[in-house]
């Protein structure tokens, strides 16, 4: 590096023009910050009249069409609004270090909403968002730790997955079956665990196969690590997690196998190819929150899990129905009526 | 060139000179040390262009818009410091930089081959074109700039002190290949500062001072005189030995020969074995002392240790062997604070590289090798008051022209630069005091207020080694020399003794036992006093 | 200690701060402008969008706060990469540094069944200084000893380090019950209390203590001197007696002793536990907090100020203007070119 | 463990794709850093490059278009590091890092821009694969090197370039010669800021290839954290190579190989509960780098870095 020096301003005896600047500026922003407060009224919502719609805010950490994940809450959300039950306002793409989220989360609150969800597993930003507006309710995804004004929501997809493994057992022709996930969460171990579960149910030797890409977003890694496990003879799939999922789908157009989608309806991302979806209901959640809130009574600290209701096995009308035998299809519906019931009970195996 | 001139920022390089250069001649370009030699023929060679005046050739205007259009022209320039990429073959380095077909197989490269061996041997420059330049010595390094110039045919060929960096020996067998050159009608600019050397090359002389052009004389109408004064001028006689009232070389002598009374050795090298950047080894079992109120010097030319020496005494670069005792105490394994603490100091060879900190003031330059000692302040704080106490003594005491103490040390000239670093070193209380090329690119009477410091340092019972190219220099200051000649010392002589035909040789690596007869006849000439 | 005007030299030194600052400045407003065409693309009106950035930011007690919260890491990677590029030693890696101190001070949290909190907090601390600096450490001695370049090197250990944290996490200190990939929380009484208003941890607090030490340090000792030496002319520095080779190590260390003790803070502070969302990316927004401060102890806490508006800010404008938070990132990346432009005029 | 799938025909074709489009953004790098210039914003030239491939295909509907696109994004971005760098001469490391934070944030703002609203997921028709009819059936090498995506060949073509364009042609000396030893560049009439401005753009269009490659050749989807990482990698894969376009290849095709086989190890080896620290491969291309680049600079003083490696260079200034 030669003697380009990147600076060495420095000031200089005390009485430098560059410290007496600095100095004002500090003084000038603490003081736009006090009188600014002062003034500002304190705009909490008037709870005199017992507002019929409730002011939601939504915080999604992709985008409001990436057929998975997001596309289902803000559908949901949107459906609300449309029944006028919710005022919504939501960010996409919010960032996801616990720090900006939380901070998100309060500005909302700030501005009188009553209830603040962040579709992610943001705990620890519900948690310390819920601290300063205790009159406000949060919500968070996945399940967790839950206080008086925050709550979770369940995301109950190891029970559907078992309904697909059943379908799966019948459709496997070579008796293997594969499961891609971002990490090993407990969410993705149970589902894979139920998926393959399931598929022993129908076809008591299916070999499960399980791979972890290390992270959320790489899609191309994903679509090998799905490659792999055809190679190992894998022919029909499940996945965890958006980079997963969509690196799944790719593989499936590729080698033509069949496989489910997650979350979203990604049916029609690979019609030939999906058998269907995992889809995940977040209407009833929704509302089920909206209606707590707006009986003025604060959410309990609940942990709402609507079972099946909130989870729903989209299957796709444009997959040949020759490949999946009726003898399995009933044994299905059967099983999705035992689950609903509570006659079956899935196990939850999250290690 | 009619009328060239070239700015600097405030500078002025070239106030308006003319230059002609006929065809078959070899041409002086002579001046001290910043006369705008250089800059003259950069101007030439188009590396930048110049804020007035007019280059013609053979005739027509010429418009440089850089080297690319010099080269065209016909004009080739072997730099001082070899303008050669170490990574790249002889042949790579000849042909970059050249318009032609985009494709560079090996074929083609075996065509360049091929011309390199031709021309080699027509003109006694023969080098492997497929060698990797680094692994070239700095005068097989210099016969590839020059064959590069003769490939491209040129027609004008400058030498920017070719013999700077070459061995006396070496010096003497390029005159000939310049001459047959010359003779086959390529015309040839030889800059040098050496007046021996401009009197017995060329056809004609052109001497410069301070970017002035003072005068064009043949050889044979001037005298070695004359062109010193034209060179300075003002009188000085002839030799700088005896440049400066201060003191006069007699009297220095009568002082010398009686011995120093108990000549305890200050600092003394053991058996020195160290490898330079390359990996090539630079220092072999080096060994000498140097005694308090002594001056040793180390001749030599550049590249032949002086540096790595350098750095292995101030504790830079780690020995590979051998052993550095300062004050009797073994330094070997000291760092270079420590090494200063106990009184050490170099006066670096590069003074705006090694020597200053541009962007910090002249009073910091005067002090920041001790920073952290009292008075200046303590390790946790610094005190500004007597730094800047201490430089304004210093500024006093050696003279050095500058506005304010706050000024930048970047705007200095040379011989103020060099003030303010001896400043710093002799303003401390210094037991030994390493001085690399002290005055080189001074002005005259820099280089007199250089010496009268080292001399009075020296009287004043600091050991100092200097490290010099300067033949001059050495002979003026030494008391004892030694000459070190690729990484090894060869020869030592007591001042009495000295021999500036049989040091330069040495400086050569030509054994001192050469025979009177082998001396060439050009060496001879140079003997004058 | 006098400063000194770099190329031209008789211009005064008090031109060339005003001219520094104007530099700053004329980068703020052009960062501005780029912003307000990206706003503008969005849909949104830039005045309006701007006004209520600056209103959501520093208008409001509340959002004052959050600006803190967000200050806090920056301010103190921060000051630690202004140190060490002072010396033009360039650290690219805190944000590893960052993830590694705070594995180690998460920790020493966790498992010591130490009740006394403050002790614990401080002890917290001291491991995650000494987990950051052991991994600038490296980094340092790679290139004192054998010259390896340490941008390169602390970029790989970057990553290195981020996945050593997502591997500890994962495995020795996970809590099963979690629903994500993190560790047990921390004991509620390690918890760094927050001032009542502000809802800001008192981590920002160390940020603020720190502002002063480092000016001091760089600007008033012969060590922060000696730094510059190396940093403007390391040769001649060394011909003068800096060991240039243990001063890089020692920046290296300091340095990521900072950027571990930020991640501490952070996990103390914010987080409660031990969770890969601890930081997205504060190890690179610092090396622009600490370039658009100049290098200087002053200006890094004005910097840290600066980008935590622009974030929070550009939260509530996203809210209130319906603009994509996007906007956010949009307007951060236009902003950093514009400081650089305008830094090189400011030393033309 | 079923060694036949772990180590069969499609580990390497699988290596291969994961490998190509880092492949091409370390030969970039390779490139630049030849001509003494280090680009540390190629993740953001890569992620430009993606997503400009994706508006491109998706806007006119044609792969090639898409292709073209990602390429001039990445040109684009190249010039900018160029303004910065060696027009401006401000320092390269600090240039990088803005030049991933200036494409990161406007490429989620314009993603979101042109996608975020619209209902459907756009996707794009991807380049399909092309067997060689000849080649591809040769038993072992064929399904392996000549059944790939068309974009895999114009990869492969496009490293084997740089080679012959860094060591066989006029313009390659000269960047070599710019990245060692400018000021003799200069002397011998080489415009040193002009080759390096060149090689910065060929290092750009090259990442926004690989970025192109990841979208419109294999995965037809774009979001936003789509590159992950692969930019960083391709630097460390520059050292690891030592600076020579051919072993920065190989380089990226090892790395590339390990994934592969890490994701077939998990494949195989069945099991839920993940068999295979994959943090530890995700850490390998770093780890490997580093001890290559230790190993490199202990044993031999002269390491091949370019010397004047992110030095800008300013003429004539010699004192």
């Amino acid at each position: 590096m030669n003697g380009q020096s990147t600076q060495d301003r420095e000031d200089t005896v005390k009485h430098s023009a560059l410290r007496k600047i600095s100095l004002a500026l500090v003084a000038l922003v603490v003081a736009a910050a006090a009188s600014a407060a002062l003034a500002k009224p304190a705009s909490h919502t008037d709870s005199a009249a017992v507002q019929k719609k409730v002011k939601v805010g939504l915080l999604l950490p992709c985008a409001i069409n990436d057929h998975t994940w997001c596309q289902a809450a803000y559908s949901a959300a949107v459906r609300l609004q449309k029944e006028g039950a919710i005022d919504l306002k939501y960010t996409s793409n919010a960032p996801f270090d616990t720090a900006a989220v939380s901070q998100l989360m309060a500005q909302y609150a700030q501005r009188g909403y009553q209830l603040v969800i962040g579709h992610s597993a943001w705990q620890d930003a519900a948690f310390s968002a819920a601290g300063r507006f205790p009159k406000t309710a949060f919500a968070y995804a996945g399940g967790g730790k839950v206080a008086n004004n925050v709550a979770t929501y369940e995301e109950p997809i190891y029970q559907v997955a078992y309904l697909a493994g059943i379908l799966a057992g019948g459709i496997t022709k070579t008796g293997v079956v594969g499961g891609l996930a971002g990490q090993d969460i407990p969410l993705c171990h149970a589902e894979l665990q139920a998926f393959i579960r399931g598929a022993k149910t129908v076809r008591s030797n299916v070999r499960g196969l399980s791979a972890y890409i290390g992270d959320w977003s790489d899609v191309a890694k994903a679509k090998e690590a799905a490659l792999a496990q055809a190679d190992s003879k894998a022919d029909v799939f499940i996945a965890c997690g958006d980079g997963p999922s969509q690196g799944m789908i790719q593989a499936l157009k590729e080698r033509k196998l069949s496989g489910f989608g997650y979350v979203g309806n990604q049916n029609s991302l690979a019609p030939k190819n999906m058998v269907g979806s995992l889809v995940y209901k977040l209407y009833p959640l929704f509302k089920l929150m909206v209606q707590d809130t707006a009986q003025g009574k604060f959410i309990p600290a609940k942990d709402y899990d609507v079972g099946l209701k909130s989870f729903q096995l989209v299957l796709n009308s444009k997959y040949s129905q020759a490949k999946v035998p009726a003898k399995v299809m009933a044994q299905m519906k059967s099983a999705q009526k035992r689950i609903a019931t509570g006659e079956l009970k899935v196990p939850y195996i999250a290690k | 060139m009619e009328g060239i001139v070239k700015r600097f920022g405030s500078v002025v390089a070239l106030g308006g000179v003319d230059f002609d250069l006929r065809p078959g001649e070899i041409h002086g370009l002579l001046g001290e040390n910043g006369a705008g030699k250089t800059t003259l023929m950069n101007v030439l060679y188009g590396l930048f262009p110049a804020d007035a005046g007019t280059i013609s050739f053979d005739g027509r205007p010429l418009r440089l818009r850089g080297p690319q259009d010099a080269i065209a022209a016909g004009i080739g320039m072997v730099h001082q410091h070899y303008m050669l990429v170490p990574t790249l073959t002889v042949a790579e380095n000849t042909v970059l930089g050249e318009r032609g077909g985009a494709l560079l197989g090996r074929r083609s490269l075996e065509a360049v081959a091929a011309r390199l061996r031709e021309l080699g041997e027509r003109y006694g420059l023969g080098v492997d074109p497929f060698a990797r330049v680094w692994q070239l010595s700095v005068g097989e390094q210099q016969r590839v700039e020059i064959l590069r110039a003769l490939y491209r045919d040129a027609r004008v060929l400058v030498l920017d002190e070719p013999t700077a960096l070459l061995t006396p020996f070496e010096a003497e067998q390029l005159l000939p290949k310049l001459q047959t050159m010359a003779a086959e009608g390529a015309s040839i600019v030889f800059i040098t500062h050496h007046l021996e050397e401009v009197m017995a090359w060329t056809n004609r002389i052109t001497v410069l001072r301070h970017g002035k052009h003072v005068a064009t004389v043949r050889p044979q109408e001037t005298s070695t005189n004359e062109l010193a004064r034209m060179m300075v001028g003002r009188d000085v006689t002839l030799v700088r030995l005896a440049t400066g009232t201060a003191w006069q070389p007699g009297s220095a002598d009568a002082r010398r020969e009686k011995p120093v009374a108990a000549p305890t050795p200050v600092l003394c090298a053991e058996g020195l074995e160290a490898l330079g950047d390359r990996g090539t080894p630079a220092l072999r079992d080096v060994s000498f002392l140097v005694a308090a109120g002594e001056i040793v010097a180390i001749a030599g030319v550049e590249g032949n240790g002086q540096s790595e020496l350098e750095e292995v005494l101030l504790g830079i670069r780690t020995p590979d062997a051998g052993r550095v005792r300062l004050a009797g105490g073994d330094v070997t394994t000291l760092d270079t604070a420590s090494r200063l603490k106990r009184g050490l100091g170099l006066v670096p060879s590069d003074r705006y590289r090694r020597g200053l900190i541009r962007e910090l003031s002249v009073a910091h330059n005067l002090v920041f090798d001790r920073i952290g000692e009292a008075p200046f302040g303590t390790r946790f704080t610094l005190r500004k008051r007597s730094i800047l106490a201490r430089a304004v003594e210093l500024i006093e005491q050696f003279s050095i022209r500058v506005s304010r103490p706050e000024q930048a040390a970047g705007t200095l000239s040379g011989g103020n630069a060099q003030r303010v670093v001896l400043a710093r070193l002799l303003g401390r209380d210094l037991r030994c005091l390493i001085v690399a090329q002290p005055t080189r690119g001074l002005d005259v009477g820099a280089i007199e207020f250089v010496w009268e410091q080292l001399d009075a340092a020296r009287n004043g019972g600091v050991a100092i080694l200097l490290v010099s190219t300067d033949l001059d220099e050495v002979m003026a200051l030494a008391d004892r020399c030694h000459v070190i000649y690729e990484g090894r010392l060869v020869g030592e002589w007591a001042r009495g003794e000295f021999d500036r035909e049989r040091i330069g040789l040495a400086m050569g690596g030509v054994r001192a036992d050469v025979r009177e007869t082998d001396r060439p006849t050009a060496l001879a000439k140079r003997d004058v006093r | 200690m006098t400063t000194v005007e770099l190329a031209l030299p008789h211009v005064s030194r008090r031109a060339g701060q005003i001219r520094t600052i104007g530099a700053t400045l004329a980068a703020v407003a052009l960062g501005l402008a780029a912003g307000s065409i990206l706003i503008v693309i969005a849909g949104g009106r830039p005045w309006s969008t701007y006004r209520d950035m600056a209103g959501g930011a520093y208008g409001s007690l509340f959002g004052f706060g959050a600006v803190l919260v967000q200050t806090a890491p920056l301010l103190v990677i921060g000051l630690g990469l202004a140190l060490a590029f002072r010396g033009r030693v360039y650290n690219i890696g805190a944000e590893g540094q960052f993830y590694i101190g705070a594995l180690a001070g998460g920790a020493a949290v966790i498992l010591l069944p130490l009740r006394l909190y403050p002790l614990l907090i401080a002890l917290a601390m001291v491991a995650g200084i000494v987990g950051g600096g052991a991994w600038g450490w490296v980094v340092g001695k790679l290139r004192a000893r054998w010259g390896v370049n340490e941008v390169i090197s602390s970029l790989l250990l970057n990553y290195i380090g981020i996945f050593v944290f997502s591997y500890a996490v994962r495995n020795p200190l996970r809590d099963p019950e979690a629903s994500s990939l993190a560790s047990k929380a921390v004991p509620d009484g390690s918890r760094l209390p927050t001032f009542p208003h502000l809802f800001t941890h008192v981590g920002i607090l160390v940020g603020l203590a720190l502002v002063p030490l480092v000016w001091y340090v760089m600007d008033r000792t012969p060590f922060g001197f000696r730094v510059r030496m190396m940093g403007l002319n390391a040769d001649a520095a060394r011909v003068a007696g800096v060991d240039t080779s243990r001063m890089i190590v020692r920046l290296m260390v300091i340095s990521g002793g900072l950027a571990g003790l930020a991640g501490i803070v952070q996990v103390l502070g914010v987080q409660g536990r031990l969770e890969t969302t601890l930081s997205q990316g504060y190890g690179f927004t610092a090396i622009v907090v600490a370039l658009l401060g100049r290098l200087r102890a002053v200006g890094v806490l004005l910097a840290a100020l600066f980008v935590s508006g622009l974030i929070v800010g550009g939260q509530a404008a996203s809210i209130d203007q319906g603009l994509p938070y996007a906007i956010v990132l949009g307007i951060q990346g236009v902003f950093v070119v514009f400081v650089l432009v305008a830094d090189r005029f400011a030393r033309a | 463990m079923d060694w036949s799938a772990i180590f069969g025909v499609s580990l390497f074709a699988a290596g291969l794709r994961l490998a190509m489009p880092t492949a091409l953004a370390a030969v970039g790098e390779c490139f630049c850093e030849r001509a003494g210039v280090l680009n540390l914003g190629l993740e953001g030239m890569m992620l430009a490059g993606a997503f400009a491939s994706f508006v491109g295909a998706d806007y006119a509907d044609s792969a090639a278009v898409g292709v073209a696109a990602g390429i001039g994004a990445g040109v684009a971005l190249g010039a900018v590091m160029a303004f910065l760098s060696v027009y401006l001469k401000t320092e390269q490391v600090i240039n990088g890092i803005a030049v991933v934070i200036f494409a990161q944030g406007l490429t989620a703002f314009a993603y979101e821009k042109l996608y975020g609203q619209s209902g459907a997921s756009p996707q794009i028709t991807p380049l399909s694969n092309v067997r060689i009819p000849g080649l591809a059936s040769i038993p072992w090498l064929g399904p392996v090197l000549f059944e790939q995506n068309v974009l895999f060949y114009v990869a492969l073509a496009l490293t084997l370039g740089v080679w012959v364009l860094l060591y066989r042609t006029r313009f390659g000396l000269s960047v070599r010669a710019v990245g060692e030893a400018p000021a003799a560049a200069d002397a011998a009439a080489v415009h040193v800021d002009r080759v390096r401005w060149l090689a910065l753009l060929v290092c750009g269009g090259m990442a926004g290839l690989g970025g192109a490659v990841l979208v419109v050749g294999q995965l037809s989807l774009f979001n936003v954290g789509i590159t992950a990482g692969r930019g960083w990698v391709a630097i460390a894969l520059v050292i690891f190579g030592r600076w020579n376009p051919l072993l920065v290849l190989g380089g990226a095709l090892l790395f590339g190989l390990t994934d592969a086989l890490q994701l077939r190890i998990q494949a195989s080896s069945g099991g839920i509960n993940a068999s295979v620290p994959y943090e530890l491969f995700q850490a390998l291309p770093y780890l490997v780098t580093l001890a290559v680049m230790v190993a490199a600079t202990v044993r031999s003083r002269r390491n091949a870095q370019p010397s004047a490696l992110g030095v800008p260079f300013t003429k004539g200034v010699s004192q």
